[in-house]
């Protein structure tokens, strides 16, 4: 604890500001430290952080859904001893971000933080978390780079791009088995990254490249690119509001090929959008079918009255992992150690970090809309 | 009485324009403003057409009191202003100008509306020539003459003529306060502001003089053309 | 503050200002001390209410100190020149990743010397920009800032040099001293209690506690406003007035105001760069997401807001702007529909702003004046 | 390059495509510019509400896609009505609600700005918040189809599937593309005639260019901007309609973009010129799609505001001028 007393001329002014004043710390060590102890552990938190308003507030919802799951078997199994959940909404904003790590390391009580959602506000927030030791499970940033700053608090629970982009090329080569393959992405960093993956694992099938811009609606001269390369598959690395459009307007202009996108547009709206246009597209995900583990399906279905969603499973296993910490008496400090150390089955995969704090167990799938639904198309191997 | 103005005062936010101005204009009359630069008689004619809003006193047209009436609904009632300078709608044409003019009549689809054509282009032989010219494209003389012209197409019972001779060469105003003659003549009430004392003098019935916002002389035009001290002030040299 | 913010300069009785004005100096000095040690140790004493809940005080208050930053160069621009700039976010893109750049993804550039150059960088873009655009009229000047504000950030997008969506990350801290630690108050059991266990140390710029980096834009701000004072009352702040007021007018008394013009963007840029940098400094992470074009129409709805020209003005209006979506975090998804709201209440029941400048008055006064004489040219 | 020469036919006739809907929005830009010298910020939300207008009248109508000529004609026919109605109005709701009340207070311009974003953000969250709002009504059950993911895309289905008409340059026009570049042309012949001959479109144009002359002659200006923001809602609601039959999908947030690549448009066109608008689209739509060809689709924007800029510099009061009005220089 860092409560060295170092009276200075600041504090002097502090109290003749406001008066009568106390003091407090200094003499009480803060509570844990111990560790063990059930009953210091009662009232613990885990942290949610990432978008739960604004424009991308669908994916944190899904997330905190899973979560919630989590959170309601743990506090039924101790109805003594309850965990809450506190929320960091971010937006997604990078810019948000530091502050609400802040505010989240400073709240003592909690252990774990299940996120950051997205890579850019990873990258604003985890070194803070480091620094604090606040251990950080991300149940769906999947940039590559996070893993490679030394934060000894980041975990990943989900495969990264690194491991999808190749899954992507091989079943565009082998199952779509393309042979001129076009390549967009909408420049955004996770989209960029993919699509750049993809590309140098295409190598020379690749007929071409473009990039669009999030938010962008028109795709007129993509679509002329697209049909006028000849291209029988189109791999689009952006996320689904982007990809309902282009693949609409493809077909419009009477494109046949095969679309084939990752887990960014792994989303029922992506189909309610493109309607007719979506069927056939082909979607990678380094998330598993909801029918593998058909307890957490039905469970997340009786609360939310829908199927698990995009990554809320993987939201259930990085809270589950925090609250088997707690149930095992483990406080701030200690729940790095023991985030590192775990090693048990989730409703996801078997769920075990490898010393960079990637998921050690990834699996990618290739599912595919069929009649207005994303069904399973088994691993990709 | 077709036009009573009782005591009125019109600021420019806290600056006086007009303090405590009251006069008449009767029906058939050619009734003249006079008064130096800055005097509120522009100010005084923009009141009357709703222009400027009345901080005290009232404006009492044909028996109506229109002292809080919006500017564009007098029109209906009879009162019509060619304003100073150039008020020609640049961009139209001199017929769209001129049908502009019946923008509030009611009766704008009647055959009243050609005979008022007829007369104008009559009165004002130009217009007719340059009826497809776009206005902005046209002198001094000749869109002041369409402002004229586009404000007798709205059949005033009051025509506010305001500067009417300004910037115009000597013959052209002798012609312009010929036509303002000649409306009179037709019937036409008119309440005219000039700076061209003389002229305006000869052909008003009556005239009143404004000094700094304030009504400080008035009489027929006759009585204040031969008074010296007006022609000293006002008339100056020669017309 | 708020005090101030309810004065009205129109009445006749004497404002919060006056009454400063006409305490002796040695009174005034000191209430200036106080006021600025109680804005230096504002993170520090939690004091309830203002304090946020949702999010870490220090780092709101920071983003905090940055609108106000923002806004005292775009009130240069829009306040004291009257041009209309809807992409000013550009310059405080161009200042931060001046300092990504130059410090972390293509040199080793220590803070001292990367600062100035992300002024001068913004200042430069001012010119560049200004110099075709600013003989443009007002309105379409609105258009072409925004145009410039969206050419950067997609370059910035679409740029590998400059990082591209990824942004750029670890970059430096300034160097700090680190001297000793000054404790927070403690509220939570209703009386102020002083917590030796949260303290942040005295200039220490490190990533978890952002009171030295507030601390570090104030000393900024303060500079700035100084800075600003002296322009404001300069020749330069007088051709801007004129400038502003009746452009042709002041052309024919001899103000070259294209020259005016093109300095007031390059100030107003300038320390919006400077603004940008220091930004950069405190995250030590950009991409091209923080700097949106809605980021540009906050900025105007602060100095519009505060009231265009008044600098005082201007730091209210950042102020609001930028605190309050923070204060009420429990808003959540309504934070933008009621701030959307207040915007359109503040337009219509306070349309020159919270603080209007004293010159509005005078500048109204004026234009009566001239609309008499202008009514009484025309009997000439 | 060689790309942009083969692919020269389609890109023309997709870039006219989109530019038919930029002029369509920024015909509402130059209308109010035109009488009351402002921008009006949310008239992007005014096109926003249009897509979905269109999008709920089909949705409720049972559109679906493969349907017979009948039905279509009617859902179209009912999409327009839908879009231009609900458009004009949010467009006459903002006059109301975001500029006459300031106007009454002789507010200073920069103020009708900061009224307007604030009515931009109040219009796009109250779209954004839909699901919200409709469950605390408690209408929830029975709108569920039609405020689903209130932040996300809402997606209509395909009515007119695009169906070769012919082939220009190996590039086959479609008869979307048809409908919707001679569309716009036909609204805005309609809308210049109705400004240059009908009484209420002659108040407009003696009120932009001047307004104390054209209250001398009757010309009611609180009524004559009224219509003008109903006329530009009207218009912006046609364009929305165009819209979603070409992209077919819209959100909350749609309209911001759009609205600043009209707005590019009319100034491009010259603001307050009805023709301009037209001109300034085309352009604008047409050097998006070469330039997206040339330099990659990442550029897209920055190509149109580049060009903006090159012609405000070269041209400064756009490529056909002011026009409505030119009396308050």
């Amino acid at each position: 604890m860092r409560s060295t007393l170092k009276f200075a001329v600041p504090l002097a002014v502090a109290a003749l500001a406001l008066g009568a004043c106390g003091t407090k710390g200094g003499e009480t060590p803060a509570a844990g430290g111990s560790g063990g102890a059930s009953q210091a552990a009662c009232d613990q938190k885990i942290g949610m952080f990432g978008a739960l308003t604004g424009p991308n507030a669908n994916l944190g919802i899904y997330i905190q859904n899973g979560v919630n799951l989590a959170l309601d078997d743990y506090n039924k199994k101790n109805p003594n001893c309850k965990v809450t959940l506190e929320n960091y909404d971010s937006q997604g904003d990078p810019t948000q971000a530091p502050a609400l790590a802040k505010k989240a390391i400073d709240d003592k009580k909690v252990v774990g933080i299940v996120g950051p959602a997205f890579s850019g506000e990873s990258k604003a927030a985890d070194p803070a978390f480091n620094e604090a030791g606040l251990v950080t499970i991300t149940p769906s940033a999947t940039n590559p780079a996070l893993a490679d700053n030394g934060w000894k608090t980041f975990f990943r629970a989900l495969g990264n791009d690194a491991t999808q982009g190749p899954a992507a090329a091989k079943y565009i080569k082998d199952t779509v088995k393309s042979t001129k393959t076009y390549v967009i992405d909408d420049a955004s960093e996770y989209g960029k990254g993919l699509a750049d993956i993809v590309r140098k694992d295409l190598g020379a099938q690749v007929v071409g490249n473009d990039t669009i811009q999030q938010k962008q609606t028109d795709f007129s001269a993509s679509v002329t690119k697209v049909t006028s390369s000849g291209a029988d598959a189109l791999f689009f690395g952006g996320y689904s509001p982007e990809a309902a459009p282009l693949i609409k307007q493809l077909r419009d202009a009477g494109w046949k090929g095969t679309f084939v996108v990752a887990d960014g547009v792994k989303d029922q709206s992506f189909i309610d959008n493109a309607k007719d246009a979506a069927e056939g597209t082909i979607i990678t995900c380094p998330c598993v079918p909801p029918d593998v583990a058909p307890d957490f399906q039905a469970a997340y279905k009786a609360k939310y009255n829908e199927d698990p969603n995009t990554y809320s499973g993987e939201g259930y296993d990085s809270a589950t992992i925090l609250l088997d910490g707690i149930a095992a008496g483990k406080d701030r400090e200690n729940m790095v150690d023991f985030v590192k150390s775990y090693d048990k089955k989730g409703v996801t995969k078997q769920l075990k970090f490898d010393p960079k704090g990637e998921s050690a167990d990834i699996k990618v799938f290739a599912y595919k809309v069929d009649g207005g639904k994303i069904v399973s198309e088994g691993e990709i191997k | 009485m077709l036009l009573k103005v009782n005591g009125l005062c019109v600021n420019y936010g806290r600056i006086e324009a007009i303090r405590d101005i009251s006069f008449t204009v009767e029906e058939g009359e050619i009734v003249t403003l006079i008064g130096a630069n800055g005097a509120g008689k522009t100010t005084t004619m923009k009141t009357v057409s709703g222009l400027r809003p009345v901080r005290a006193g009232t404006v009492v047209f044909d028996g109506q009191d229109i002292t809080h009436l919006p500017s564009h609904e007098r029109p209906v009632l009879g009162i019509s202003q060619s304003p100073e300078g150039r008020g020609c709608f640049v961009g139209m044409t001199v017929m769209e100008n001129l049908e502009m003019g019946t923008y509030a009549r009611p009766d704008r689809k009647s055959k009243a509306v050609k005979d008022d054509l007829a007369r104008v282009f009559e009165l004002f032989p130009r217009l007719k020539e340059r009826s497809n010219q776009a206005a902005g494209s046209m002198s001094g003389g000749e869109q002041q003459m369409l402002a004229m012209g586009r404000a007798l197409m709205a059949k005033p019972k009051l025509l506010l003529l305001d500067e009417p001779s300004m910037g115009l060469a000597p013959k052209l105003i002798q012609q312009i306060f010929d036509i303002v003659t000649e409306i009179n003549s037709q019937g036409t009430t008119v309440l005219l502001v000039e700076q061209n004392a003389a002229q305006a003098l000869k052909r008003s019935h009556r005239a009143y003089i404004l000094e700094t916002g304030e009504i400080v002389r008035e009489g027929t035009g006759k009585e204040l053309a031969n008074d010296p001290s007006v022609k000293a002030a006002y008339l100056g040299g020669d017309v | 503050m708020s005090t101030a913010a309810t004065a009205r300069p129109q009445d006749s009785g004497p404002g919060f200002r006056e009454r400063v004005d006409n305490l002796p100096t040695a009174a005034k000095i000191l209430l200036w001390a106080l006021f600025a040690v109680f804005l230096f140790l504002l993170p520090l004493l939690n004091i309830p209410f203002i304090t946020t809940e949702g999010s870490d005080f220090g780092g709101v208050l920071f983003t905090v100190a940055t609108y106000v930053l923002v806004a005292l160069g775009l009130n240069i621009v829009v306040g004291y020149a009257g041009l209309l700039d809807l992409g000013y976010v550009g310059f405080y893109a161009i200042g931060a990743y001046t300092v990504g750049v130059l410090s972390a993804e293509h040199g080793k550039l220590s803070w001292v010397v990367v600062v100035p150059l992300a002024i001068v960088a913004a200042m430069i873009s001012g010119v560049i920009l200004g110099a075709p655009t600013l003989r443009v009229r007002g309105d379409y000047l609105a258009i072409v800032t925004l145009g410039f504000g969206e050419i950067v950030r997609l370059t910035l997008v679409n740029l590998e040099y400059l990082g591209g969506a990824q942004g750029i990350s670890n970059i430096p801290k300034p160097p700090g001293l680190e001297l000793f630690e000054v404790p927070s108050i403690d509220w939570s059991s209703g009386a102020p209690v002083v917590d030796l266990d949260t303290t942040s140390t005295f200039l220490k710029f490190g990533i978890n506690d952002f009171v030295p980096y507030y601390w570090l834009a104030l000393v900024v701000i303060g500079l700035v406003l100084l800075f600003d004072i002296l322009v404001k009352d300069s020749r330069v702040g007088r051709a801007w007035e004129a400038t502003r007021e009746d452009e042709d007018a002041a052309e024919l008394m001899g103000v070259p105001t294209f020259r005016f013009k093109l300095l007031a963007f390059a100030l107003g840029a300038a320390i919006g760069g400077l603004s940008g940098a220091l930004f950069a400094t405190k995250s030590g992470f950009i991409n091209p997401q923080s700097f949106e074009l809605l980021l540009s129409i906050l900025f105007l709805a602060a100095v519009v807001v505060g009231g265009a020209g008044n600098r005082w003005g201007v730091i209210v209006g950042a102020i609001v702007v930028s605190y309050f979506p923070e204060r009420f975090r429990e808003f959540a998804d309504f934070r933008v529909l009621v701030f959307g709201l207040a915007l359109m209440l503040l337009a219509i029941f306070r349309p020159q702003g919270l603080l209007p400048p004293r010159r509005t008055v005078r500048a109204k006064r004026a234009d009566d004046r001239q609309a008499v004489l202008e009514e009484g040219e025309a009997s000439v | 390059m060689q790309f942009l020469i083969d692919n020269f036919a389609a890109l023309t006739v997709t870039g006219l495509t989109l530019g038919a809907i930029y002029a369509l929005v920024a015909l509402g830009y130059t209308l109010v510019y035109g009488v009351l010298r402002l921008i009006n910020f949310a008239h992007s939300e005014v096109f926003m509400y249009g897509t979905f207008a269109a999008l709920w009248v089909v949705m409720l109508l049972g559109g679906r896609p493969g349907a017979g000529v009948g039905p279509v004609v009617f859902w179209v026919a009912m999409m327009f009505v839908a879009a231009m109605a609900v458009s004009g109005l949010i467009a006459v709701l903002l006059e109301r609600v975001a500029y006459r009340p300031l106007r009454k207070r002789n507010a200073p311009p920069l103020i009708a700005l900061i009224s307007a974003i604030g009515a931009s953000f109040v219009l796009a969250e109250i779209m954004g918040l839909r699901s919200r709002i409709v469950a605390w009504v408690g209408l929830e059950e029975n709108l569920r189809d039609y405020v689903r993911n209130s932040r996300n895309n809402a997606g209509m289905p395909t009515i007119i599937s695009p169906q070769p008409i012919f082939t220009v340059g190996g590039y086959n026009v479609t008869n979307v593309d048809i409908f919707v570049i001679i569309g716009a042309i036909v609204l805005m012949v309609v809308l210049d005639q109705f400004v240059k001959r009908s009484r209420l479109g002659r108040g407009i144009r003696a009120v932009a260019m001047d307004p104390e002359a054209a209250a001398l002659m009757g010309v009611n200006r609180d009524r004559v901007i009224q219509v003008t923001f109903l006329v530009g809602g009207v218009m912006a609601g046609a364009a929305a309609a165009f819209y979603m039959l070409k992209i077919g999908i819209t959100r909350y947030d749609a309209g911001f973009i759009l609205g600043v690549k009209a707005f590019t448009a009319a100034v491009l066109g010259g603001i307050g010129n009805l023709r301009g608008a037209l001109v300034g689209g085309f352009v604008l739509g047409l050097a998006e799609n070469y330039g997206s060809a040339l330099v990659g689709s990442q550029w897209k924007d920055v190509v149109a505001f580049v060009l903006l800029i090159l012609i405000l510099l070269f041209r400064p009061t756009g490529l056909l001028g002011e026009s409505l009005g030119k009396a308050r220089a």
